[in-house]
């Protein structure tokens, strides 16, 4: 399968289901996903092979060069996948809102978009379709009204400024280098000076800082997740984020080469270092931020910064192993924030819209395969054992204690124990407790959103107990990088310094449970107990006010409140003010007055001749 | 202010006729006055500084077919001497459909104490907002703590007609 | 090979057959200035490749330079007139609905005047007559500004006319200071010997034409009168002045710094000038909620784009200042015939009016979104290519102070999509799902037009190289100042 | 085969061992009390009496979150060394254990929530505050013994601890040693730190529910929970013994230090306790964790 | 006739293996004090150290899921009867019930009150009866004793009777307090299906 024609054959397949749209609704939907299976079969076709082919040279003589590597296969696959989940969801999530072909045209958009970067193989491509996904995805956010407006406005002045700063970057290396090609400028790239590296890293790390949400450019991720539709958010979250690791990674183990990037600049002050630091950073705060949140999806996006951190700490370590180890957790994230995403947006469509935690609860007894889907998706998000989230996060800590950095290893532990509280919080508002009595009539969620739920969570737990399968193809990109693999096998990782064998894990884990299962039901049965029936000192339990979720982990809240202001977003609006301020000064000049114009000209003529005068102009 | 309660005594018999107080006027002194005045005197008492309404309690006198209602009131807002004196009001409602002015208007915490003997005595307090049941479970004809209300007689046929369970395997 | 001086004399001629043509039928009057725009547009895209090689030279009259006037048709005078053609063409088509019943034969001659004007301002090689070429435009432009007759229409054109002839006193000064100096009006005969005549007495008209001319061109503190003059003059109007007027005035800046004084280290002044307008440009279009008077302030941070690209004084700075100019151009253009076009049916040109606009006129927000993605320079639109020129250009160049500037010029793209995308939510996601305004006819005149820009701006946006060439030749004719001479005075 | 006994082996004793644990605690907790207490085998009769009870459940979630939670204690206990035998050291040092160990809290607390009892809720949301209190020093404590062993498993450390002595007396982990002791009342959930499951606040917290096998379950938990404490304290600063014998009586030394403690002590509110933990034994780990990383990088 | 107190059989293995449920019930009564009326002052005395009732593995609990023996202490009100009534029901199976002094007998001194109840055994089974106007923490030892051997010879079965007299029960309860809140706990096929296996067990 040529890179053209699949990237044609999705941008046709797009346009025609918004035309589809037109004339049947059902035709369109299925189209759709259509277009999304020929792109994920494309692309699984094209497992291992590493290829490139110019598209064409019509822009100004640069040529537009696609290119497919195991490294980039995996992003694509990840990717691909998501939204198909993503699209199959929003059949009927979409359907009782308005303006559903144009949902349908922008979602396929992004995802072409997102394919395309992660499939260009020179700058200028890169760059094309990096913008298309900034804009269509700024169609998508501002999508349901409202509070939507802000979020859009502040996503796309950000993506805005961030992809300048690429351009930039991206123009001075052709200054530098002469080509926009990847292999051309990593190439040529050796001679440049470490100060002039240190430039294009920072001018990058503005570019995917912000697409990655890392910590003091995170502030417009949490309104742009909560507001933007949940089939979006899933894919917002899930891929769209990590568009920007993808980009750190072909930056620094594609072009400037690991071992340049590692002993790059100052001892203490490089880049690195800062990406670590950030990374750290971007762990805790926005974790224990998420502690505080009362909205489902607000709480989500929170936990999304705070997973990025973790991959931004892989990423920027070095090793090879912290590579797969940041690369893994790419992938387990996808698939347990998107399945985190659509089970909040089953709730939501059920409940007609309601996202805030305080006023759900019970609703296991009504959504059962939405529980468990919740339930996989917030192991994964935690790292319990027999999940795949597990497996990343054990890799980027043995790196980070064995090579000597225990510091950053207990940030990220604490971020680990964070999400436990949040995600314990989420899942016990809107699963455990009371089911109030307006919950009563609720059905469970519909099978075309069951489908996509059941697929992510089995692949959770596949990837959990047979790590072996992704980080074979982690292990092909990085002989692709010229980095030297891990060692691991089917069942897990086996390194000098402890190794994890998911086999003993996983049988220990299922025997001692059939086991305890036996012993359990040993000894009479039990009977069963409506939730009026609770222990309530003897009194009838009251209906409808008997759900603690309000203020859950106060105690705990309480002291960390007064150390959280949010210091990024302050920053942000005091700057958005300034400019609309000094906006609104200069727009003073001009004052109306004509005989003030005229004074001008004058003026203007004075300056010309005063600098002649000086400066000897001419 | 040596002796308040002698000052107050004839102050309230000037004002107010057909009253009879007695007590030494130290520590504790009772009045007793015709139902009709029993409300303006207690506003009058509140103004001089008898701002507290302890409780409002009733006796049952059945020789003389009366119910006896007494306010307790004290003072914390007047000046010392004023503080050891308690004020007993004393008057009599018949006892058929006893019935009464409510005195929440005046004082607020009245309201328990009227329900309590709308409850127990079946007093009706009329005007009081929310004349509802206190503590009872059950309904009673006559109110329970009314003398006339013979404690036995309704045990022996309400609790005794319950039948024990009994049970062939003589199990307790 | 048609000969140049057909460009200027056919809309000259035709402009004042109209109020003959007035007495056959009222009607057939409102084609004639599509009819002669389109002669100018189809002969000169014949002429570009004939000009590609060597500059057409016309002499007036028999005489040979640097007697009479002469008209000089270099690739850069060629952009220009096609430039002028295709908006004044399609901007006559968009006028086939008269803007108002009353005197509109007037407005129509007024229009071909005011574009013949642009075209003899960039054929001509002598400074007289480029002067007096200067001067039929802007007067043109003055009486058009208040054609529609309203309060605030006549006050912005009092201002404009009071300023322009400012600026056109100072340049005839100039004229004058030069002749007296140099005996000859040809400007490349004062060209070659500009510097056998020691400076001072040179520089002056330098710095009088500058700013005459940049009264025009609207460099940051002389225009003043563009916000009122382009907001409150009809839509045509406007888009002609935001296209063409304020380019043409910087033609002429351009033309009189590089090959009539030729390159100095006025540059470094003109690169802060550039950004210095840019950034006023920009921020004072961010604080505005009448759309038109944003489009205006837009066009004046556009302009100090421009002037910054061209103070670059490299190859590949004035390539990417003139494909960037030319984007301006057309994306401007669309800009206000969209925007008017919406006026027309919200009545009001507040930006909080245009609510919910994306449902009832759908093919114009979408034109309008489209322009609006061009000019902040996003990829597949021809917006794109331009900045992108310019970008590579200024850190090509890499002075230190360029990269500061260029800085500066970032946060201004960065006020701009901002600007532009608040009015793109306004016009689709804002107003909570209004009962949608009914779907009226759309008229087939104005959306012609509408569709045509956008087109044009997506294909220049995907295949740029289809003009670059051009581009290229206008580029080096404008910095080899010897050569221009040598053709001239053989 | 040798590993399938030394699996039984390990979990029956490490159960054994934990509920023998807490009868041992409440007869000194009575001897303290001046009172004769409970005879030694009380858990085992309580476990006996809960599993002839029939349990009142509150739905399928009820009964699984509890198996999951003991399933997690048990497996932990597996990656213990225990004296010599660790029968599956090979596939998981501490950062496993560290994992595992959140499987039964995260077990209780689902079961917990499923009960829809808002006693139950607050429990929970007290024991996860809880947990994050001591996590906090109980990370910096295990990195500052990884980093100082240069290992992430648990064997290598007790080898090592066993040629050259406790880690207890080695100069660079006596402040983390100091801390661990801070915070294993937390970890074992006993009196300092009892405000999950004591009776007397909010009716025994997340146990609020349970009925006759959960709260054999519970305790069985419970047992486990304190066999884990103990045993990683143990294994990680007092060497870990070479043979059961000698890991035993180590286990006994250190439990009758807490056990004091536990007799006397009062206990703290949720926030009183999380502030504690935030203060004394954070400072102290994040000392510990300073020396060892400048002492050894 | 008294019956000679049951001697402390806790240590006989055999017992232990013949019946574990009848042992474990009896050495470990994890007890819920209802504490209404004067009773719950003689409660501390008799779980503290001078009578220390945890020897006999006798320990309070805080909820109704938790316990097996109720222990009643005082004049039972009607309004209190509800909540004993809810918590009693609330109980997991084998559950005895144990009368604290002599109002939940017989009415005691408030035997001609009005809102009390007179024989509690008329709403609840009530297994054993600790006679005494408040009677002292040995009583209670007695009692717990005697309830030893009750459930050595089977005869605290006093939840059986419940279960097979539910209606009855229900009958009585609703005699006193009229309209109760919560379902009843057995409905009725359940109950015979329940006794059916009972008689087959």
């Amino acid at each position: 399968m040529k890179l053209e024609i699949l990237l044609a054959v999705f941008f046709g397949g797009s346009l025609l289901t918004y035309l589809l749209g037109k004339i049947s609704k059902r035709a369109r939907d299925i189209l759709a996903v259509l277009v999304l299976l020929f792109a994920t079969a494309g692309i699984t076709s094209l497992y291992g092979k590493s290829s490139t082919a110019t598209l064409y040279t019509g822009f100004l003589d640069f040529p537009m060069v696609l290119s497919i590597h195991p490294f980039a296969w995996i992003f694509a696959l990840t990717i691909a996948v998501v939204g198909l989940c993503a699209v199959i969801f929003s059949w009927l999530y979409i359907r009782k809102k308005g303006r559903t072909d144009f949902f349908y045209f922008m979602m396929l958009l992004v995802i072409f978009s997102m394919i395309g970067i992660v499939l260009s193989g020179d700058f200028l491509s890169f760059y094309i379709f990096w913008e298309m996904m900034s804009w269509s995805t700024f169609l998508l956010i501002s999508y349901n009204r409202g509070k939507a407006i802000a979020a859009g406005m502040k996503y796309i002045v950000m993506s805005v400024a961030g992809s300048l700063a690429m351009l930039v970057g991206m123009i001075s290396l052709y200054t530098q280098t002469g080509t926009l090609v990847f292999e051309g400028i990593s190439g040529s790239l050796n001679s440049a000076s470490s100060g002039y590296l240190q430039f294009i890293l920072i001018l990058f790390f503005v570019a995917f800082g912000i697409k990655n949400a890392i910590w003091p450019l995170h502030v417009w991720l949490p309104p742009a997740h909560s507001e933007a539709p949940s089939p979006f958010s899933a894919v917002l979250s899930g891929v769209l984020i990590k568009i920007g690791t993808f980009g750190f990674i072909l930056l620094i183990y594609g072009i400037i080469q690991v071992q340049v990037f590692v002993n790059l600049g100052h001892a203490l002050f490089n880049v690195r270092n800062l990406l670590l630091l950030l990374g750290a950073v971007t762990i805790l705060i926005p974790t224990f931020i998420a502690l505080f949140q009362d909205d489902a999806k607000r709480l989500l996006a929170w936990s999304t910064v705070a997973q990025a951190g973790y991959i931004i700490l892989g990423i920027a370590y070095g090793t090879s192993e912290s590579l797969s180890g940041g690369t893994l957790h790419f992938f387990n994230h996808a698939l347990f924030k998107s399945l985190l995403f659509m089970v909040v947006g089953a709730v939501e469509f059920r409940t007609n819209g309601v996202r805030d935690l305080n006023s759900l609860g019970g609703l296991i007894k009504k959504m059962p395969v939405t529980f468990v889907a919740g339930l996989i998706g917030v192991c994964g998000l935690i790292g319990v054992p027999l999940t795949n989230g597990f497996v990343s996060k054990w890799l980027i800590y043995h790196t980070l204690i064995v090579n000597h950095s225990p510091f950053l290893a207990f940030v990220a532990l604490l971020g680990t124990w964070g999400t436990i509280l949040y995600s314990y919080k989420l899942i016990h508002h809107i699963f455990l407790g009371q089911l109030p009595r307006k919950y009563e009539k609720l059905q469970a969620a519909p099978v075309s959103m069951k489908v996509p739920m059941i697929f992510l969570s089995l692949t959770v737990f596949v990837f959990g107990v047979l790590p072996g399968l992704p980080l074979h193809v982690i292990n092909l990109s990085e002989l692709g990088f010229g980095m030297e693999p891990l060692a691991i096998n089917m069942w897990g990782v086996v390194t000098g310094s402890g190794s994890i064998q998911m086999l003993n894990i996983a049988t220990a884990l299922i025997l001692g449970g059939i086991v305890l299962w036996l012993f359990f039901r040993m000894g009479p049965k039990n009977t069963r107990a409506d939730q009026m029936d609770n222990y309530a000192a003897g009194a009838p339990v009251p209906a409808d006010r008997y759900q603690y979720s309000v203020k859950f982990y106060d105690p705990l809240t309480r002291m960390i409140a007064p150390y959280l202001k949010d210091i990024a977003d302050n920053f942000y609006s005091a700057l958005a003010r300034g400019i609309r301020n000094a906006g609104n000064g200069i727009r003073r000049i001009y004052t109306g007055d004509v005989g003030n114009y005229a004074l001008y000209i004058i003026l203007f003529l004075a300056i010309l001749i005063f600098i002649q005068l000086y400066w000897k102009v001419w | 202010m040596k002796n308040p309660g002698k000052k107050l005594q004839d102050e309230l018999r000037s004002m107010f006729e057909s009253i009879s107080t007695e007590g030494d006027g130290e520590n504790r002194m009772t009045v007793k006055c015709r139902k009709e005045a029993v409300i303006t005197m207690l506003s009058f008492l509140k103004k001089t500084g008898f701002d507290h309404l302890a409780l409002i309690s009733c006796v049952d006198r059945l020789n003389d077919n009366v119910l006896e209602l007494v306010y307790i009131l004290s003072s914390y807002g007047g000046d010392v001497a004023m503080q050891k004196l308690n004020i007993l009001l004393k008057t009599t409602i018949p006892r058929e459909n006893p019935q009464f002015y409510t005195a929440t208007e005046i004082f607020g915490n009245a309201s328990p104490y009227e329900r309590e003997l709308h409850e127990l005595y079946g007093i009706l307090f009329r005007g009081h907002p929310r004349l509802t049941p206190l503590f009872l479970e059950r309904e009673y004809d006559i109110p329970p703590f009314r003398k006339d209300f013979d404690t036995r007689k309704y045990v022996k046929d309400v609790f005794d007609q319950i039948p024990f369970v009994d049970d062939k395997k003589g199990r307790t | 090979m048609v000969n140049p001086v057909l460009f200027i004399v056919v809309p000259l001629g035709l402009a004042f057959a109209i109020p003959l043509l007035k007495y056959i039928s009222k009607k057939i009057i409102r084609f004639v200035p599509a009819l002669a725009f389109l002669f100018n547009l189809v002969f000169a895209l014949r002429l570009i490749p004939v000009v590609m090689d060597h500059p057409v030279h016309v002499h007036i009259g028999g005489f040979i330079p640097p007697m009479g006037i002469n008209l000089v048709a270099g690739p850069v005078g060629m952009l220009f007139v096609v430039l002028i053609a295709l908006v004044g063409f399609l901007v006559s088509v968009y006028a086939f609905h008269p803007v108002k019943e009353k005197y509109e034969d007037r407005y129509h001659i007024l229009y071909m005047l005011q574009l013949t004007g642009a075209t003899g301002v960039v054929l001509t090689g002598d400074i007289f007559n480029l002067f007096v070429f200067f001067e039929i435009l802007c007067l043109a432009s003055y009486s058009l500004v208040a054609y529609l007759g309203n309060r605030a229409g006549i006050e912005s054109a009092v201002k404009y006319l009071i300023q322009g002839s400012l600026g056109s006193g100072l340049i005839l000064i100039g004229i004058g200071l030069l002749y007296g100096q140099f005996g000859t009006l040809n400007m490349a005969d004062i060209a070659g010997r500009i510097h056998s005549v020691q400076p001072v007495s040179v520089y002056v008209p330098l710095v009088l034409f500058i700013t005459g001319f940049g009264v025009e061109a609207a460099l940051f503190p002389l225009n003043a009168w563009l916000p009122d003059a382009h907001s409150s003059a009809p839509t045509t109007i406007s888009a002609v002045l935001s296209g063409i007027a304020i380019e043409v005035g910087l033609y002429a800046v351009l033309r009189v710094v590089f090959t009539l004084f030729g390159i100095s280290n006025m540059m470094g002044f003109f690169l802060v000038l550039g950004v210095l307008t840019l950034l006023i440009g920009e921020l004072c279009a961010f604080s505005q909620d009448n759309i038109k008077r944003m489009l205006a302030f837009s066009s004046i941070g556009q302009i100090g784009l421009l002037v910054f690209a061209f103070s670059l004084a490299s190859t590949q700075g004035i390539t990417g200042g003139f494909f960037q100019l030319a984007s301006h151009t057309l994306g401007k253009a669309l800009l206000f015939l969209a925007a008017g076009y919406m006026i027309t049916r919200t009545g009001s040109m507040e930006i909080a009016s245009f609510k919910g606009m994306g449902k009832t006129m759908p093919f114009t927000s979408l034109a309008f979104t489209i322009g609006a993605f061009s000019m902040v320079g996003l990829p597949p639109f021809m917006g794109f290519p331009g900045k992108f020129m310019i970008l590579k250009a200024a850190l090509h160049d890499g002075q230190m102070l360029t990269l500061i500037l260029l800085g500066f010029i970032l946060i201004a793209t960065v006020i701009e999509g901002a600007y532009f995308f608040r009015v793109v939510q306004v016009l689709y996601f804002a107003g909570d799902d209004l009962p949608d305004r009914e779907r009226a006819p759309a008229a087939f005149s104005r959306l012609v037009p509408i569709f045509l820009f956008t087109g044009l701006i997506i294909v220049l946006g995907i295949y740029p190289s289809l003009i670059t060439d051009l581009l290229d030749a206008s580029a080096l004719e404008l910095l080899d100042r010897p050569g221009f001479i040598k053709s001239i005075i053989p | 085969m040798v590993l399938v006994l030394q699996i039984l082996f390990v979990s029956i004793l490490a159960c054994l061992v934990g509920l023998f644990l807490i009868g041992l605690s409440r007869k000194v907790t009575a001897r303290i009390h001046w009172r004769y207490g409970p005879p030694l085998s009380q858990p085992f009769i309580d476990i006996v009496k809960w599993f002839s009870q029939t349990a009142v459940s509150h739905g399928k979630l009820f009964d699984a979150g509890m198996i999951f939670s003991l399933t997690g204690s048990v497996v932990v206990v597996l990656f213990l060394p225990f004296g010599g035998i660790c029968p599956l050291s090979g596939s998981g040092g501490l950062l496993v254990i560290l994992y595992l160990m959140l499987i039964a809290p995260l077990g209780i607390a689902l079961s917990a929530g499923e009960s829809a009892n808002p006693h139950a809720s607050i429990g929970v949301s007290r024991k996860m505050q809880l947990a994050f209190g001591y996590e906090l020093s109980l990370l910096m404590i295990l990195l500052s013994l990884m980093t100082y062993y240069r290992t992430v498993s648990i064997v290598d450390i007790v080898e090592t601890q066993i040629q050259a002595g406790w880690s207890l007396v080695q100069l660079p982990l006596v402040v983390s040693g100091l801390a661990y002791l801070l915070i294993m009342p937390a970890i074992m959930g006993i009196r300092p730190f009892e405000m999950i499951q004591a009776p007397q606040e909010i009716s025994s917290g997340p146990m609020a529910e349970y009925g006759g096998k959960f709260l054999a379950f519970a305790t069985l938990q419970h047992a486990f929970n304190i066999y884990i404490g103990l045993s990683l304290f143990v294994n990680l600063f007092m060497g870990g013994g070479s043979n059961a014998g000698y890991f035993l009586i180590k286990l006994l030394l250190a439990f009758m230090v807490f056990q004091v403690v536990h007799a006397v002590w009062p206990r703290f509110r949720i926030e009183q306790a999380v502030r504690y933990l935030w203060r004394w034994p954070a400072l102290l780990a994040f000392i510990g964790l300073i020396i060892v990383w400048v002492t050894t990088s | 006739m008294t019956k000679k107190s049951g001697k402390m059989d806790r240590n006989n293995i055999g017992k232990w293996f013949k019946s574990p449920g009848n042992m474990g019930q009896k050495y470990s009564l994890h007890a819920l004090y209802f504490c209404t009326g004067c009773g719950i002052i003689e409660i501390p005395p008799t779980i503290t150290t001078r009578w220390d009732a945890e020897r006999f593995g006798v320990i309070p609990v805080a909820t109704p899921r938790q316990a097996n023996l109720f222990l009643i202490t005082g004049y039972v009100s009607v309004k209190t009867l509800r909540y004993i009534i809810r918590s009693y029901e609330q109980m997991p199976e084998p559950k005895y019930t144990v009368g604290f002094g002599s109002c939940p007998i017989n009415g005691g001194m408030y035997w001609d009150s009005y809102n009390t109840i007179k024989h509690l055994d008329k709403y609840i089974p009530v297994d054993g009866w600790i006679a005494g106007c408040m009677p002292r923490p040995e009583a209670v030892f007695v009692a717990v004793t005697h309830l030893w051997t009750l459930i050595d010879k089977g005869m605290a079965t006093g939840y059986l009777k419940y279960r097979e007299h539910y209606a009855k029960y229900r009958r009585n309860q609703e005699k006193i307090l009229g309209e109760l809140e919560w379902p009843p706990l057995f409905s009725k096929e359940e109950e015979n299906e329940k006794s059916r296996e009972k008689v087959a067990g």
